[in-house]
């Protein structure tokens, strides 16, 4: 028997620590009084209220309580466990207590947030859900964390710029790489870019990346290729793919979705047809082809954009359609260009320029307002001028209508697979909008490009280098080491009725067909719990939130 | 932050600059400067028992000096590494002054006056520079009167009035009326001290002093011996007591209509894309501001904001949605303008003169309180750190990259990431710091491979 | 009716396509389960009610289910109703029997049985003797909606004040196969206190039967409190009907809405 | 609702509350007194709404009818 299960036999030693969060807990509660009154409840033999019980001096004290009074159970009354859980049970692990015997009572946001200003109540609340936490801590047990095997190979889906830059970033690292492409050439989006907007032609910067990434002996490049199915979890996924020369499986660590987006085709906006009103990526062509005929040219910006049915703004159009216009007027400085937009998003330093050095060059800006936005009709746009209040009419043989990227129609499908999530817009959803911008939820799966929002290629080249770290940052460690929050199937009462496993959104639970009993793979695992609700006989339960640990914590309300 | 603090690969060296970077990628020797703490960073617990009893008062940065610090602190509560410092400007001791309280205070003995600055050297495969930016000074802008109107405020300040930590503790008071309400505590103070002056007369005399002063001027004072005596200085302390008592009545009197500010105006692009000082958009303040005017409305349900932009650039994912929102549920309007000119009127409030472009008019409005969307600068020691660093520097300031190469500067081994790079908002710093961590291991790995080979 | 019964059986047990059948036998003047194994000994068998349709039932499923635990490899036979084929299907889906060993010898109930226990579905899918009869209308819900609130609230309390705790609603149902069982989880029902936590002890079996309760009224008759347990379950049946177009173990193949992962189905 | 954290988890929380619900009323029991709703973390003025309404509706119902009777649990 080991240390950490003697401590099922012992009495429960609970330390008990209240934290002023400064004044945003103890402003609106008197925590001296929450301190008092948990020094009463059962099996509490030490209390201290912090001024920050996340300041180093808190920690301290937390490391010195657990080995002074012998603690082997502790509880924070604090802030939110979103936040600052890791930190203090990894706190108590340094101090030799097993890190799943922290419980966290969130005083301030269920407290001092909602009751600001009736410290009374806040104060009787502050002690009811220590009381609970108490309860809840005190039936803990302690649990070990979950290690697994990491296969240092990495999958690449999509070979547009944000693809090939983490391939490449991550082939110097020396792990192998997998690149799927699904059609003929790497490349992407930019293929159909003439210039850049940071000068120079998109076909050179491509080339040498593409020439780069083919002459890599730790990548494996896949055109015409298409991820068929993803299997397994974090360090071992299974993968399927469909190639050129036949279905290929293989093993990867991680997972790298850079799939990108493709511009919308404006049907039905503007009058678009293709010839006098086209799209932007329509105009790249033209000036590609050198072939431009036209005397005035009206750009019409967030053409199906920052609507009704696509409410946000594609970032980079604005900058694409000025980057052409000053194309056009450089090549042929007697056309007449006009751009009528809403909000000029020139973000940054280089992309203001442009807009300062277009105005330079002669092309004339007009606001409009969507709510009146303008018209189209043969050879005339027609818009609403608020600066003079009058409504414009512009003799013109060329709209370019600068239109959004949007989600692939095969987005869905690619999320589906991978069981991520997507946004309103359908674009990939990460894990955190500010602070894990290239990470999905789940483990071991990154995102890059615009397939996560439009992006500039600078952006999505920055995008793909970043995604190689996050990846480097898993798939360098030893081993893989997860929290050991994960649901447990007793095999003695699991009398293999499979409800637990329809209900599993991870895949997590198999039917084990010789022991006639359902399993849970604990890597694959996120502790949601749906499994223990439905199980109709306990069996399947959530480590640290079992239902006696849970009733204790209900008994005590 | 913490999670960088409890790393076991990070070292962090706070307090701390660049002296010189001598050798290669990949084979980098740095000569650090550690900076005199005069506190031992070894038994520093961040207690704050020092800060509670320094007795020297500054003025807080952190708090944008709209609050007051000790000379002997840390930058803000949270802050990581949690160890104090010793501002050497103000404290006692360093001054050579008699002090040292903080000293006998310390249970760690942590407090050194004596402490040297060190140089440290360092093995370093790769650099990356995230020296980040600095907030333009907008009193560069004559016609926005920052620091001559109490009620104009940088967007940076505003933010401590939100925080709940901040000196407001999330009331958003003006400026203006925390100075009387300030004063008014200065003249609490001294008119608490002449009554208690008066009331030692007034005991003696069993006179109020009302009374006494009123006979005394008018010469009709029924004096004895005692009296007599004491009447002159009594006069006096009266006469001094009204100096301050007079003027304390009408302060409160004003104080008396003291509301928090409800009517916000936000000004975008202050010293950016401006010609005269930075003709580049630094990218996050539209939304910066959106969320300080959600916030604010979330705060008091009364306010109304008014942001005047040229452009409202919601560029980034969900950005444009969040911004509607603000304007349906949070009571903000947007009005694209370039604000002209901020005077004031008779109650400190500002007022605006602008362009309503919509409307083709030139408007005077009147808010409570001008929030000032500052622009983000190059830091001040860009050069300095370029020159260090041997790297260049682009036409705006920053450190030059390329677009092929977005993280690299002009010296192999060496990146660049966040403001330092480029304005730019969280998402993307976050995003080009993973990068540049990146490009960092592949410049490592890249010299590692040739050695070996 | 029992000849074609005995026939089939003695056919399945000949032929070798069985390895037994579970069915009744009418031994000292009592009806009991009993596992036939030999064509030639099938003389007690017998299809049990005595007196008056249905009086003597049992659940047969539940024997069968300790048999083919015993003998996994095996193919046995079961004398099933219309209540338990369904209860077959559900178990079926609970993987608590493999349908391919499992044979059904399916019998119809009569008119007055089904009427008595407002079967839906008073017949087997796959019937081997016996008629058909009519589904009948579930009234009695019906009649316990339409009382007004306190006067509900005042029955089920009496009703389950008379609760002994004896856990006969459990053991005899053909539904319960859980090696443990909630309703001895002590952090949700007192031990040792009568009565038993009202409404938590009945409601909680109730919760557990929602989606499988095949509305045998084995339950019903078991108690020995007489409490109309099967009134309970048989809403949890109506509002799986009306919530989420389900009935238990109706169909063969259908999966439980509570078991399947996002929202419910659209009606 | 479909933006659990994981994934389906509130769904299967709905389905089952609509059950309760209707079987606590049909033990006499008033289905008013049991309620989901969904709040995120993020949504702290929208909680607080809820339990407010949720507040309005208890107290007209007062208290649990259980309570009168059983003596068990008034101690």
């Amino acid at each position: 028997m080991n240390m950490n299960d003697l401590i099922l036999y012992e009495e429960p030693r609970i330390g008990v620590f209240v934290c002023d969060c400064g004044s945003n807990i103890a402003g609106h509660l008197d925590c001296a009084d929450v301190a008092e009154y948990a020094k009463t409840l059962p099996n509490v033999v030490y209390v201290k209220e912090n001024l920050y019980t996340c300041s180093e001096a808190g920690i301290v004290e937390i490391k010195k309580a657990i080995k002074g009074q012998n603690l082997n159970r502790v509880v924070v009354a604090s802030c939110s466990p979103r936040t600052h859980q890791p930190l203090f049970s990894s706190s108590c692990a340094e101090a030799g207590l097993n890190p799943y015997l922290f419980e966290m009572v969130n005083i301030r946001d269920q407290c001092s947030w909602v009751h600001m200003g009736k410290r009374d109540d806040a104060t009787q609340k502050a002690k009811e859900l220590i009381r609970m936490g108490v309860a809840k801590s005190a039936g803990l047990e302690p649990q070990e964390e979950i290690e697994s095997s990491l296969v240092r190979k990495v999958l690449v889906m999509g070979g547009g710029i944000a693809g090939l830059s983490a391939a490449q970033a991550l082939a110097d690292m020396g792990l192998d790489i997998m690149l799927v492409e699904k059609t003929s050439n790497f490349g992407g989006l930019l293929q159909q870019v003439h210039q850049l907007d940071t000068g120079g032609s998109a076909r050179a910067l491509l080339s040498k990346i593409i020439d780069d990434v083919q002459s890599r002996s730790n990548i494996t490049c896949y055109t015409k290729a298409i991820v068929k199915e993803t299997g397994g979890y974090i360090g071992n996924f299974e993968i399927k793919i469909d190639t050129q020369n036949g279905l290929i499986k293989d093993k990867v660590g991680c997972i790298v979705v850079a799939t990108g987006a493709v511009p919308l085709i404006p049907k039905g906006l503007f009058g678009y047809d293709g010839e006098t009103v086209i799209s932007l990526m329509e105009l790249e062509q033209k000036l590609k082809k050198d072939d431009l005929t036209a005397r005035r040219i009206v750009f019409i910006q967030c053409a199906g954009a920052r609507t009704k049915e696509r409410e946000y703004c594609s970032r980079i159009c604005c900058m694409i359609g000025v980057k052409n216009a000053m194309i056009v007027k450089e090549k042929y400085p007697l056309i007449d260009v006009r751009i009528l937009y809403r909000d000029m998003q020139m973000y940054g330093t280089h992309k203001e320029q442009m807009l300062w050095d277009a105005r330079g060059k002669g092309i004339q800006f007009d606001v409009y307002n969507p709510d009146n936005p303008p018209e189209v009709k043969e050879g005339k746009v027609s818009f609403f001028q608020s600066i003079t209040g009058k409504i414009i009419d512009l003799d013109t043989d060329l709209v370019v209508l600068s239109t959004p990227l949007v989600p692939r129609s095969d987005a869905p499908a690619v999320a589906n697979m991978m069981r991520v999530p997507t946004d309103q817009n359908g674009f990939f959803l990460e894990a955190h909008a500010k602070l894990r911008p290239l990470d999905f939820a789940a483990d071991g799966i990154f995102v890059c490009g615009s397939g996560r929002y439009p992006a500039t290629s600078t952006e999505a080249r920055t995008q793909g280098l970043g995604v190689a770290s996050r990846v480097a940052a898993i798939l360098f460690k030893d081993k893989l080491v997860k929290s050991a929050i994960v649901a447990k199937i007793n095999p003695e009462s699991c009398v293999g009725c499979k409800a637990c496993l329809t209900m599993c959104p991870y895949e997590a639970i198999t039917y084990n067909r010789d022991k006639r009993i359902c399993e849970i793979n604990e890597i694959l695992c996120k502790g949601c719990g749906n499994c223990a609700a439905t199980c109709p006989s306990h069996s399947a339960q959530l480590c640290g939130y079992k239902p006696e640990q849970l009733l204790a914590q209900i008994g005590a309300a | 932050m913490l999670d960088v603090g409890r790393h076991p690969n990070i070292t962090l060296l706070a307090y701390s600059e660049l002296e010189k970077i001598e050798g290669e990628a990949g084979n980098f020797t740095a000569i650090i400067r550690r900076k005199a703490r005069f506190v031992e960073e070894d038994k520093c617990t961040g207690c704050g028992a020092c800060t509670e009893i320094c007795p020297t008062s500054v003025l807080d940065l952190y708090n944008e000096g709209h609050a007051e610090r000790k000379a002997i602190y840390s930058w803000f509560a949270q802050g990581i590494p949690s160890t104090h410092v010793i501002d050497p400007d103000h404290c006692r001791v360093l001054t050579g002054k008699k002090c040292g309280i903080c000293q006998k205070k310390c249970e760690a003995d942590a407090i050194n006056f004596d402490q040297k600055e060190s140089i440290l050297e360092l093995l370093v495969g790769a650099v990356i520079v995230a020296t980040g930016y600095d907030v333009f000074d907008p009193a560069k802008l004559p016609e926005y009167r920052y620091t001559q109107l109490d009620n104009v405020i940088t967007a940076m300040e505003f933010e401590r009035f939100l925080s709940a930590s901040g000196p407001t503790e999330g009331h958003i008071y003006r400026p203006s009326d925390r100075k009387v309400t300030a004063q008014i505590a200065v003249f609490e103070k001294k008119v608490k001290k002449s009554q208690k002056a008066l009331d030692r007369f007034e005991k003696n005399h069993g006179q109020d002093s009302v009374e006494f002063y009123s006979a005394y001027k008018a010469g009709s004072l029924n004096a004895n011996d005692d009296l007599e005596k004491d009447q002159d200085k009594w006069a006096k302390k009266y006469e001094a007591h009204l100096e301050n008592a007079t003027p304390l009545e009408a302060l409160k009197e004003k104080a008396k209509g003291f509301t928090s500010a409800k009517n916000l105006a936000f000004i975008q692009c202050v010293g950016s894309r401006d010609l005269r000082f930075y003709p580049f958009c630094y990218g996050y303040c539209c939304m910066h501001s959106i969320k300080e005017a959600i916030i604010a409305h979330e705060h008091d349900n009364d306010t109304h904001s008014v942001i005047f932009g040229m452009d409202i650039r919601a560029v980034g994912k969900g950005f444009e949605v969040y911004k509607v929102r603000g304007g349906n549920n949070s009571n903000i309007s947007y009005k694209r303008s370039r604000v002209a000119e901020i005077t004031k009127n008779t109650d400190e409030s500002p007022v605006l003169i602008y362009e309503d472009t919509l409307e083709q008019k030139v408007k005077r409005e009147t808010f409570d309180l001008v929030v000032l969307a500052t622009a983000c600068e190059p830091v001040k020691s860009t050069q300095k750190i370029a020159d260090t660093l041997s790297i260049d520097v682009d036409a705006y300031g920053f450190f030059k990259t390329q677009p092929a190469d977005p993280l690299d500067t002009s010296r192999e081994g060496i990146f660049v990431c966040g403001c330092a790079h480029s304005p730019m908002d969280i998402p993307e710093s976050v995003a080009q710091a993973s990068s540049a961590a990146a490009r960092a291991v592949q410049a490592i790995m890249k010299k590692n491979n040739k050695k070996a080979s | 009716m029992i000849d074609i019964v005995r026939q089939k059986i003695s056919k399945l047990l000949s032929d070798g396509s069985v390895k037994g059948v579970v069915a009744l036998a009418m031994a000292n003047g009592h009806v009991a389960p009993c596992l036939f194994q030999k064509e030639d000994d099938l003389e007690p068998l017998c299809l049990g009610d005595t007196k008056k349709p249905g009086d003597a039932r049992y659940p047969l499923n539940k024997v069968l289910i300790t048999i083919a635990r015993q003998y996994p490899e095996d193919v046995f036979g079961v004398l099933v109703r219309g209540c338990d084929e369904r209860g077959l299907y559900v178990l079926y889906r609970l993987n608590q029997l493999e349908p391919d060993k499992v044979m059904t010898i399916g019998i119809a109930c009569p008119q007055e049985l089904a009427k008595a226990c407002e079967c839906k579905k008073p017949y087997p899918d796959e019937l081997v003797a016996g008629e058909k009869t009519e589904g009948i209308t579930q009234q009695g819900v019906q009649d316990m909606e339409d009382m007004d609130l306190s006067k509900r609230f005042s029955f089920w309390k009496n009703q389950f004040s008379k609760c002994v705790k004896c856990y006969g609603c459990r053991d005899i149902c053909p539904m319960c196969f859980c090696r443990e069982c909630s309703l001895e989880c002590e952090d949700i029902i007192s031990k040792g206190e009568l009565p038993v936590d009202i409404p938590v002890f009945h409601l909680t079996r109730a919760m557990h039967m929602t989606d499988r309760c095949i509305d045998c009224g084995l339950c019903d008759e078991t108690c020995p409190s007489g409490i109309p347990l099967r009134l309970l379950y048989k809403k949890t049946s109506k509002i799986m009907n009306a919530e989420f177009g389900f009935t238990s173990g109706i169909n063969k193949n259908e999966q439980s809405p509570l078991n399947l992962m996002g929202p419910a189905p659209e009606k | 609702m479909s933006e659990c954290n994981y994934l389906y988890g509130n769904y299967c929380a709905e389905k089952r509350v609509t059950v309760l619900s209707q079987m606590l009323d049909f033990c006499g029991i008033e289905k008013d007194r049991l309620r989901a709703r969904w709040v995120s973390s993020a949504e702290a003025p929208e909680f607080v709404e809820e339990i407010n309404e949720f507040i309005d509706v208890l107290k007209p119902l007062g208290p649990s009818p259980l309570k009168k009777q059983t003596s068990k649990d008034v101690a």
